[in-house]
């Protein structure tokens, strides 16, 4: 396939994008499942007894993860456009190149998260297999006390 | 590998004055079969067919379903957050996805067949104090049967002081 | 092998009772049920509507006690099914209350009843469990027949 | 959804809506997912065949619990699903269309409730009932 430049105008017009927010229910049986899902039985995500003597008070989730959306729509909605556009361009392929957390506070069972997002930059380079486009998602996660976090940024790639 | 040593568990509390540059992450071991990705997409809510249709993912040039990236990132949150215990605090995380891995067969319901165990593992690369915390920041990993490290990063965390 | 088989003395672990067990409904597993059904029924998932509707909050899903281990079930078996292949043979639920998110439910399990039978694949046991799920406020609000298939 | 059904729009007889369903791989995943069923014969096409399947298979608790929405639809806000029984006969694949029925076999007062018994099934391409079972629903009234 003949690739063009991959920063069409397009693509350029969504740097800067935003979502709807995403809302998350932090709730005990999802982080559960998740510890559950890793084999990670450290007793600070499953065991209420334990979480209410800890510092915590309160079963906290493992990092990374975030409850269960109420409505998934937001974060995913805006980095489809932005596929959708690489996709014109040329270039189709979908990398999930890798996620750095910003901790701020820790997240308990009961908490309710909105999450923000917004497509942070979109870069280009030269790869051994041809160009690579980058696209940067940072989400924003505040809890019910209007208090942030975490800050995620996530790396896209297509190809 | 029994279950219980798959796990891992959170050590005795650990102080800033335990460690130096160059100190190891107590290593994690884990052993990704098609049963935990099954587990993980529906803990996660990834349902990308790629990490358990076996048609879908030949279809995608990937050979067989491959271990979700996000899993294994999900395993060095595990790293951190056993090694840190209950007074730690993990300030920042990141990783990225450089290689693929394949998960183990299932023997039986519970028994995963012989394979490759993947090692989750890192080492401490600055240690220092800013204002009233006390930082160490490490280089991670999983390292796979083969020994290559499909999935590096950093870890910031504060860990509580003697002092 | 199915000779090998005492039906009568695994008959006599009839009526043997499981550890009572507890699970709290919540609202994520409601509607992780009803993503994975497909079933669109605001009942299950909206708040606003569910508001107004008959029970005045969101309920569960009659299926959601058939999410085997989401929602527990007791088996009490104090015998390893004899011959190698399990199947699931269906169920009986009876619901007598609504199930609501942040219902504490309590889950007992009794050995209800063993059959044998000549089926197709030669000789079948039929292994029935009975659940019972209790409310926090004691209410008696469904009770299940399962039946497992093991040849 | 349909608008309210009441026990006297029911006959004797009377086929209810159906409702289809396309299962897939992803089905099973999200299933497996949401009840904890993570036996690999769902999902592990090798495994399904090294125990003597032709292929990964439907859960029978999937079927049921479609059975159970084909039920509530059917009954509406104001309805009431009262058992459902349901016997797992024969094996459904993925990437096959399944049609969930039921017919009303009975209605009756009892006790003050309109009350409406039925037969339900699921059915493959081939027409063949693999999760045959039986209901009891309550239905307003308009009486």
């Amino acid at each position: 396939m003949t690739q063009g430049p991959a920063i069409t105008d397009e693509v350029r017009a969504m740097i800067g994008a935003t979502s709807e927010p995403d809302i998350l229910e932090v709730e005990r049986g999802a982080i559960r499942r998740y510890a559950d899902a890793i084999e990670d039985p450290n007793p600070l995500f499953r065991d209420v007894e334990q979480a209410r003597n800890s510092r915590y008070g309160e079963i906290i989730c493992p990092p990374g993860f975030f409850g269960w959306p109420v409505k998934r729509s937001g974060r995913m909605g805006l980095t489809a456009k932005v596929r959708e556009a690489l996709t014109k361009a040329g270039y189709p392929r979908l990398l999930d190149g890798g996620v750095e957390y910003e901790c701020f506070l820790p997240i308990r069972a009961g908490d309710t998260l909105t999450a923000y997002s917004k497509i942070a930059d979109i870069t280009e380079r030269e790869g051994k297999t041809g160009k690579m486009t980058f696209t940067i998602t940072e989400t924003t996660y505040v809890n019910q006390n209007g208090d942030l976090v975490v800050k995620a940024r996530g790396t896209m790639i297509c190809r | 590998m029994p279950l219980i040593e798959r796990q891992g568990k959170v050590e005795k509390q650990l102080y800033f004055e335990d460690v130096e540059v160059g100190s190891e992450v107590t290593p994690l071991a884990k052993v990704a079969t098609t049963q935990m990705l099954v587990r993980w997409a529906g803990a996660s809510g990834d349902f990308n067919p790629l990490h358990y249709d076996a048609t879908f993912a030949t279809s995608q040039g990937v050979g067989s379903p491959i271990v979700h990236g996000a899993l294994k990132r999900a395993w060095l949150g595990q790293l951190m957050t056993n090694w840190i215990g209950e007074q730690g605090f993990l300030k920042k995380f990141s990783c990225q996805y450089r290689g693929m891995d394949y998960p183990r067969k299932m023997k039986t319901m519970t028994e995963p067949e012989e394979g490759e165990t993947w090692w989750c593992k890192g080492t401490v690369t600055k240690k220092y104090v800013d204002g009233d915390q006390h930082i160490v920041e490490c280089d991670i990993w999983v390292e796979n049967g083969k020994g290559e490290k499909t999935t590096p990063g950093n870890a910031t965390v504060i860990l509580p002081s003697r002092a | 092998m199915a000779e090998q088989i005492n039906l009568d003395e695994m008959k006599k672990a009839i009526g043997t009772q499981s550890e009572p067990s507890t699970i709290e409904i919540e609202k994520g597993m409601i509607r992780k049920f009803a993503e994975a059904i497909e079933d669109p029924n605001p009942l299950w998932q909206d708040e606003q509507h569910a508001k107004k509707a008959r029970h005045g909050g969101i309920v569960a899903p009659p299926g959601l006690l058939m999410a085997v281990m989401m929602v527990g079930q007791g088996s009490p078996m104090p015998f390893r099914p004899p011959m190698p292949r399990i199947l699931d043979g269906g169920g009986e639920w009876e619901y007598f209350k609504p199930i609501r998110p942040g219902d504490v439910l309590t889950v007992a399990g009794k050995l209800f009843d063993i059959r044998e039978r000549e089926g197709r694949m030669g000789k079948m046991l039929f292994i029935v469990s009975e659940t019972t799920w209790t409310n926090q406020k004691g209410e008696l609000v469904a009770r299940a027949l399962g039946t497992l298939i093991n040849y | 959804m349909a608008k309210q059904v009441y026990y006297e729009d029911v006959e004797e007889g009377m086929e209810i809506p159906s409702l289809a369903k396309d299962v897939t791989t992803q089905q099973l995943v999200k299933w497996a997912g949401a009840s904890g069923d993570y036996y690999q014969i769902h999902y592990d096409k090798d495994f399904a065949q090294a125990t003597g399947l032709p292929g990964v298979i439907v859960h029978g608790r999937l079927k049921s619990s479609f059975l159970g929405q084909l039920l509530s639809d059917w009954v509406g806000e104001e309805g009431t699903v009262k058992k459902v029984s349901v016997q797992h006969r024969g094996m459904d694949f993925p990437g096959e269309q399944m049609t969930c029925k039921g017919k009303v076999t009975k209605k009756h007062v009892q006790d003050g409730e309109h009350i409406v018994e039925l037969e339900i099934w699921t059915e493959n391409p081939k027409g063949e009932r693999n999760a045959p079972g039986s209901a009891v629903v309550a239905l307003p009234s308009r009486g």
